[in-house]
């Protein structure tokens, strides 16, 4: 049982250093967060090293091609020579690969998963109609704001006077309806960042209030 | 200068294209840190003035050789201007990186056409523009900022092929122009381009004799007589000496009055027969500290052992020279002369001829006094003390010079950083928000405020439908997308749900594509669970899934080869996962997802590996109307979202946490009013206030 | 045609970058708009070497080999920029990144910019530090670097979330001038009431164009615009019915 | 051979790599899915490598400002990652000592970063109030609104200002928001492909020297 007390303590009483940020920055929030980083580092690297043995060493011993976790075994050692200035170009190799696979995966990302089912989400007519004029009108809201939040970012402008008083009037017009819809839009992600997080510091305070209660109680019930 | 490839004409120092035909000039590599001159990368010594490029001691091994070094990326900075002085040109190496060259173009797939115009003026703002390197067209003499154009030397010594124009070597230099270098075959090498301050200081020491002979006009009257007095000396061999050390000691005549205390090496026999090595051998920086190699690097805060100033170890010539003090010629103690000098002694026959004391004036009394005669009387066959052209040892001293005053100058600075004066009220504006969100979130935990009434969420009803229809003992597969950073939200949302799985006798199958998801998911689990012992029988912990979506599908295909995060074992010997082995086999999968992209990730994969399965979601408020569009198109059979469905959703299974859920949400709706109101204050302040300050 | 899509975005993508690379060769590219977050850096840079503390850069918790790969390729593109340039005037920035991935190339940009001065043997490994993994951590890890170390200005550029707030907050505390370019919602909205030079979504990716100004950069800027002007008459297209 | 290792092998690798994963995503074809995801997982293997790299370098960087003044918390930072990971590793690999990990994770590590993340909460208060300070522009009033609509739209208001509150967040939420964040995300995949096509095209090489 006194693993869990020394826990409560522990927890509450790094709870309240971090909180002590709020009323200003002190020396307390400082040694906690530098624990903090420390601890959240020795984590990742425990549990990431643990994962990546535990997937690599069986595949090392079955019975699939042993090359299928030499190659990545090999090019993550060869990532280590990052760490020495001098043969740093060794490590070019395990590089090349994390950005090229990376990339990969990231334009297959943004194509596949945001810009064409973005595209196709704006929806059409007939289906704005099926939810009567409302839905018509929100539509064509969604519509010109998305149209206009894409324009609203045009990086070149044209040098000609005359083309550049006609993109002023099109692009330019709609290019600043546009920022007003991402202004909408970044009002709302306050919104619920600021929401969220509240859900959490409320959750904390509430830990804090619980804990000091529980050892009051404990204090209480121990000296009573 | 840089000749173009194609055409052949002559193209300014550091150009990126022809100005002529446009064609791209190739890159130049390496400066030579003595005359700031461009020389290809392999070279070894400067084509100009063949000092050594590259540093003695440290001959990079084959492999290491120095790649050509590829272009400076990005803002390159003002080129050299043609023809600028030499300490200057140093100068601009040492501070600021030179040699703006064209992007080399890489391997395959460089698009970028050969001939790449120049960046355009008009997008770069001017203050970008003048300190970018004039592209091909040489950049007009304005582009040019003023503070750096004054420094540029008046136009520099011509290149070889043209004579050099008279004017552009200020006029009194002119008569002192002496061969600096060994005379190059066919045309008189330029001089290299003394700077005036070291010109200066060796015109009156050594009257040059130029083979030409000079305008009679350019030469100061008081050095003319000089001149005729001097014999047509032969053009000095350069000597390898150490410095001062190459200073003839004067066969005859006294010292002059002011060289007393310059302390002569013992006279060296003018062997006319040993060849001077040529000057290319002599390394010039062997005794000497220059700026780059020895010059300790200087210290700036935050970048300890690098950049840390060891005090400079004077050198051997600077110690001696002025400390000793000149020899009295009355008192010198009779040292016993060595024999090596004694054939050098006078015999005693020869008739010394004994120097007269002065009678008259302060100085009466002294022997070997000058005599009076018409301004500063050199003794008629007194040799030319230095020789004319710059001895290596005047040029290592100068060298020596240059590498203390092209030292980097930047000493760490005394200015601190801008400490902007605190923002006004800065730390008053943030010491009271935080006292009155503190006090919101508080206040209803401590005092009963019935402020809101009981939260309504539809959905949460119907996934607790589709939850309590749920037979027996299924598998059911939990993704646990959440980490401590939100489990206070997540714990809550999550809780009831995960207690009316266990009352419904479900299988539990835990997996994370989170690294601190299944700790977070065993410390809910524990909480949860009404006694331990079972924990074998109804949990299943299968860990970290690294790798994202990738992570995701190769789980679905094979739950079965994963090992249990709490026992170790691998998880097919357990008896919860005996006919569980891959998401075939699940009977429901719920969804705990606090980040966007999570819930995208897993939708997606389960909708591919096995589209029937019921698939349900406890989201964080965060996502809430992100997901709502799954809800809608089916995807999602259910959702609990954000405290509000958590408490919708304990409430129906009444377990004896709701006082906790009505605590958490009065004060969560405290805190929210506080904020809303502390946002419309300080617009409405600032809105009056007026602008930032 | 969902599936013909993405093709049809590359390969008009791959045409744009082409042709404006042939067309290149006959007058200088069209200029872009100002770009404030960006703009303002050189000057920084210059103001950062007189008062010798240098320019804090955070490069976000995109790991190289995810999802969020490119915004970090990016930020270090933008970087790199300035690396050569920062290098010279003697005070390198201080770069924190938070993943392990970020951290070799960021890392190979000062060396490879110390041996194009020369002189590899300056080159501090230092310069870039790696904070925390999980991104909440970095955001208070560097928020601590920010309220106590000595920084003139600072860069937020790469892939963040609504954690950014805690580091601008910082900065803003101690009077720092800041540019920041995230292109995540949470981020955006989290960042734009602070006191800092803002660069939003696709502007990111135009750091490398105004910063390292190399051609295939404000090429690559040109393509986007195509694209946009594609995208929108898909839209079009797709709200009259036609695919 | 210089050459070759520096340059053209990493470049030909990133390439080669980038295009098959990115034929993975694009082609329905299972040969391709299996390789990209072979390769992907490949690429989880060096990250994690990557972060003994990070590990190193936290224990350099603190190490070097440990002898500063205030280096008293670079020495607390050093000590609790090396406990940190030798308790989670003993966790993961022995059974045994697992409680010891668990422990550490729900009393130190849980309660530290949560409470980091509720200060989240508290510096967007700080920046909200201290809006109208730096942002003058028109558009501010919108975000205003938006923040103020999303903000009190969750409150279980009682029934009358609630539900209109609740509705009209709903719909700020589906309408004028989705249609700014639309585009936003359609112009980021947009920077996004431009970059990869940079990178997969050799014309980017960040890995190269």
């Amino acid at each position: 049982m006194t693993a869990d007390l020394i826990g409560l303590i522990a927890g509450t009483l790094l709870t309240l250093l971090v909180l002590s940020y709020i009323l200003g920055d002190n020396p307390l929030y400082r040694l906690a967060l530098h624990l903090l980083v420390g601890a959240t580092v020795g984590y990742g690297v425990a549990v990431t090293t643990v994962t990546v043995l535990q997937t690599v060493l069986p595949a090392l011993q079955s019975d699939s091609p042993r090359v299928r976790a030499l190659i990545p075994l090999v090019l993550g050692i060869l990532l280590l020579f990052k760490g020495f200035p001098r043969w740093s170009a060794w490590g070019n190799f395990s590089t090349a690969l994390l950005v090229g696979v990376g990339a990969a995966v990231a334009m297959g990302g943004a194509l596949v998963g945001t810009i064409i089912p973005q595209i196709a989400a704006v929806g059409s007519l007939n289906v704005w109609l099926r939810e009567g004029s409302a839905g018509l009108i929100n539509g064509l809201i969604v519509m010109i704001g998305t149209i206009g939040a894409l324009l609203a970012f045009a990086f070149a402008v044209p040098r000609q006077p005359a083309l550049r008083r006609l993109w002023n009037g099109s692009v330019g017009v709609l290019g600043q309806i546009g920022r007003l819809f991402l202004l909408a839009a970044l009002g709302a992600a306050f919104g619920t960042a600021l929401t969220a997080s509240l859900t959490v510091l409320v959750g904390r305070v509430y830990a804090v209030v619980m804990g000091i209660q529980q050892l009051l109680t404990l204090i209480g019930m121990s000296s009573g | 200068m840089i000749y173009c490839p194609k055409c052949g004409t002559a193209n300014r120092q550091g150009s990126k294209f022809c100005n002529e035909c446009g064609a791209p000039l190739p890159a130049t590599g390496l400066r030579c840190p003595m005359c700031g001159a461009m020389n290809p990368a392999g070279n070894l010594y400067c084509d100009r003035c063949s000092a050594r490029l590259i540093p003695a001691e440290r001959v990079p091994p084959e492999e290491e050789k120095p790649e050509r070094p590829s272009p400076p990326k990005g803002i390159s900075l003002p080129s050299v201007p043609l023809g600028e002085e030499e300490w200057l040109s140093e100068l601009r190496a040492e501070a600021l990186d030179l040699a703006p060259e064209e992007e080399t173009p890489g391997w395959p797939g460089e698009l970028e056409a050969p001939g790449e115009p120049p960046t355009p003026e008009t997008a770069i703002p001017e203050w970008l523009a003048e300190l970018e390197a004039p592209a091909a067209p040489p950049a007009p003499e304005a582009a040019i900022p003023e503070w750096l154009a004054e420094l540029e030397a008046p136009a520099a010594p011509p290149t070889p092929e043209a004579p050099p124009p008279e004017a552009a070597i200020p006029e009194w230099l002119v008569g002192l122009e002496a061969p600096a270098a060994p005379p190059a075959p066919e045309a008189p090498p330029p001089e290299a381009a003394i700077p005036e301050w070291l010109v200066g200081l060796e015109a009156p020491a050594a009257p040059p004799a130029p083979e030409a002979p000079p305008p009679e006009a350019a030469i100061p009257e008081w050095l003319v007589e000089l001149e005729e007095t001097v014999p047509e000396a032969p053009p000095p061999a350069e000597k390898p000496t150490p410095p001062l050390a190459g200073i003839p000691v004067p066969p005859s005549g006294e010292i002059p009055e002011w060289l007393r205390d310059v302390e002569f090496a013992p006279p060296i026999q003018e062997e006319p027969s040993a060849q001077p090595p040529p000057v290319a051998e002599v390394d010039v920086h062997a005794g000497m500290p220059s700026a780059s190699t020895t010059v300790p690097p200087i210290l700036i805060e935050g970048e300890e052992e690098i950049l840390s100033t060891a005090p400079a170890e004077i050198p051997d010539w600077l110690k001696e020279a002025p400390a000793e003090a000149p020899p009295e010629y009355g008192g010198l103690v009779p040292a016993e002369i060595p024999e090596w000098l004694r054939p050098l002694q006078p015999r005693e026959g020869v008739a010394v001829e004994e120097e007269p004391t002065e009678t008259e004036g302060f100085l009466s009394g002294l022997r070997g006094l000058l005599p009076i005669g018409k301004g500063l009387d050199m003794p008629a066959t007194a040799q030319p003390l230095l020789p004319r052209a710059p001895r290596p040892a005047a040029v290592a001293r100068a060298e020596l010079l240059q590498g203390l005053l092209s030292r980097p100058l930047i000493t760490p600075p005394t200015a601190e950083i801008r400490e902007a004066p605190r923002q006004s009220g800065w730390v008053l504006t943030r010491f009271l928000v935080g006292v009155i969100l503190l006090a919101a979130i508080l206040l209803p935990m401590l005092v009963r405020l019935p402020l809101f009434g009981p939260p309504t969420a539809p959905t949460a009803e119907a996934l607790f439908a589709t939850v309590n229809q749920l037979p027996g003992n299924t598998p059911v597969l939990i993704a646990w997308e959440y980490g401590p950073a939100e489990s206070d939200e997540m714990d809550r949302v999550a809780g009831p749900l995960i207690e009316h799985l266990l009352r419904r006798e479900a299988r539990l199958i835990v997996v994370s594509t989170r690294m601190e998801g299944p700790a977070a998911a065993e410390a809910l689990l524990a909480s949860r669970l009404v006694d331990p012992s079972e924990r074998s029988r109804r949990i299943a912990n299968l860990g970290y899934l690294p790798g994202q979506a990738a992570g995701v599908r190769e789980a679905l295909g094979n739950l079965g080869g994963r090992t249990e995060a709490m026992t170790g074992l691998p998880a097919s010997q357990l008896d919860i996962m005996a006919d569980v082995h891959s998401i075939a086999d699940v009977g429901m999968v719920v969804i705990l997802a606090a980040q966007p992209d999570d819930l995208k990730t897993w939708l997606e994969q389960i909708s591919v590996a096995n589209p029937n399965v019921p698939v349900v979601a406890g989201v964080s408020a965060r996502i809430e109307l992100i997901s709502t569009p799954y809800l809608a198109a089916g995807q999602l059979r259910g959702m609990v979202a954000g405290l509000t469905g958590g408490a919708v959703y304990e409430r129906q299974l009444d377990t004896g946490w709701g006082r906790e859920y009505e605590y958490y949400l009065t004060s969560l709706g405290m805190a929210q009013l506080a904020i809303a109101a502390l946002t419309v204050i300080g617009a409405l302040i600032f809105l009056v206030g007026g602008r930032k300050r | 045609m969902t599936s013909i899509l993405p093709w049809l975005l590359i390969i008009i993508a791959l045409g744009v970058l082409l042709w404006t690379a042939i067309r290149a060769r006959r007058g200088p590219v069209p200029s872009t708009r100002p770009l404030p977050a960006f703009d303002g850096l050189p000057a920084e840079l210059g103001h950062s070497a007189e008062s010798g503390a240098p320019i804090l850069f955070t490069l976000g918790s995109g790991a190289i080999g995810g999802d969020r790969t490119l915004t970090s390729i990016a930020a270090l593109e933008t970087l790199e920029g300035v690396a050569d340039a920062a290098v010279a005037y003697g005070t390198p920035p201080l770069v924190a990144v938070g993943d392990p991935t970020i951290l070799p190339l960021a890392e190979d940009i000062f060396l490879r910019a110390w041996n194009r001065r020369g002189t590899p043997e300056r080159y501090n490994p230092t310069t870039v530090q790696f904070i925390g993994i999980q991104p909440t951590v970095y955001a208070a890890g560097v928020a601590n670097l920010l309220l106590h170390e000595r920084a003139h200005a600072h860069v937020l550029i790469g892939s963040m979330d609504e954690e950014a707030a805690l580091v601008t907050h910082a900065a803003e505390g101690r009077g720092i001038p800041q540019s920041v370019a995230a292109d995540r919602l949470p981020a955006l909205g989290a960042v734009y009431p602070a006191d800092a030079q803002l660069a939003i979504g696709e502007e990111l990716y135009a750091g490398p164009a105004r910063i390292a100004a190399l051609p295939r950069y404000i090429r690559s800027l040109r393509a986007q615009d195509v694209l946009r002007f594609l995208v929108v008459f898909l839209i079009l297209m797709k709200v009259l019915g036609l695919w | 051979m210089d050459r070759l290792v520096k340059r053209i092998l990493p470049t030909s690798i990133a390439v080669g790599t980038g295009l098959l994963v990115l034929l993975g995503y694009l082609l329905p074809v299972p040969p391709l899915a299996s390789v990209r995801d072979e390769l992907i997982r490949w690429a989880v293997i060096i990250a994690a490598f990557a972060f003994i790299l990070g590990f190193f370098n936290l224990l350099r960087v603190h190490s070097g400002r440990a002898r500063k003044p205030g280096g008293i918390y670079s020495v607390i930072l050093i000590l609790t990652a090396l406990t940190s990971l030798v308790l989670t590793l003993a966790a993961l690999l022995i059974p045994s000592l697992r409680f010891l990990g668990d422990w550490w994770f729900r009393y130190v590590l849980s309660p530290l970063q949560a409470t980091v993340a509720g200060l989240i909460a508290f510096v967007l208060a700080v920046a909200a109030f201290r809006l109208l300070r730096h942002r003058r522009e028109a558009g501010v009033l919108v975000f205003l609104v938006a923040a103020l609509v999303v903000l009190l739209g969750t409150l279980p208001l009682p029934a009358p200002a609630g539900n209109w509150l609740a509705n009209l967040r709903t719909w700020w939420m589906n309408v004028p928001a989705m249609a700014g964040m639309r585009g936003l995300l359609i112009g980021v995949g947009l920077g996004v492909l431009l970059v990869g096509l940079r990178v997969l095209t050799g014309s980017d090489r960040p890995y190269s020297d």
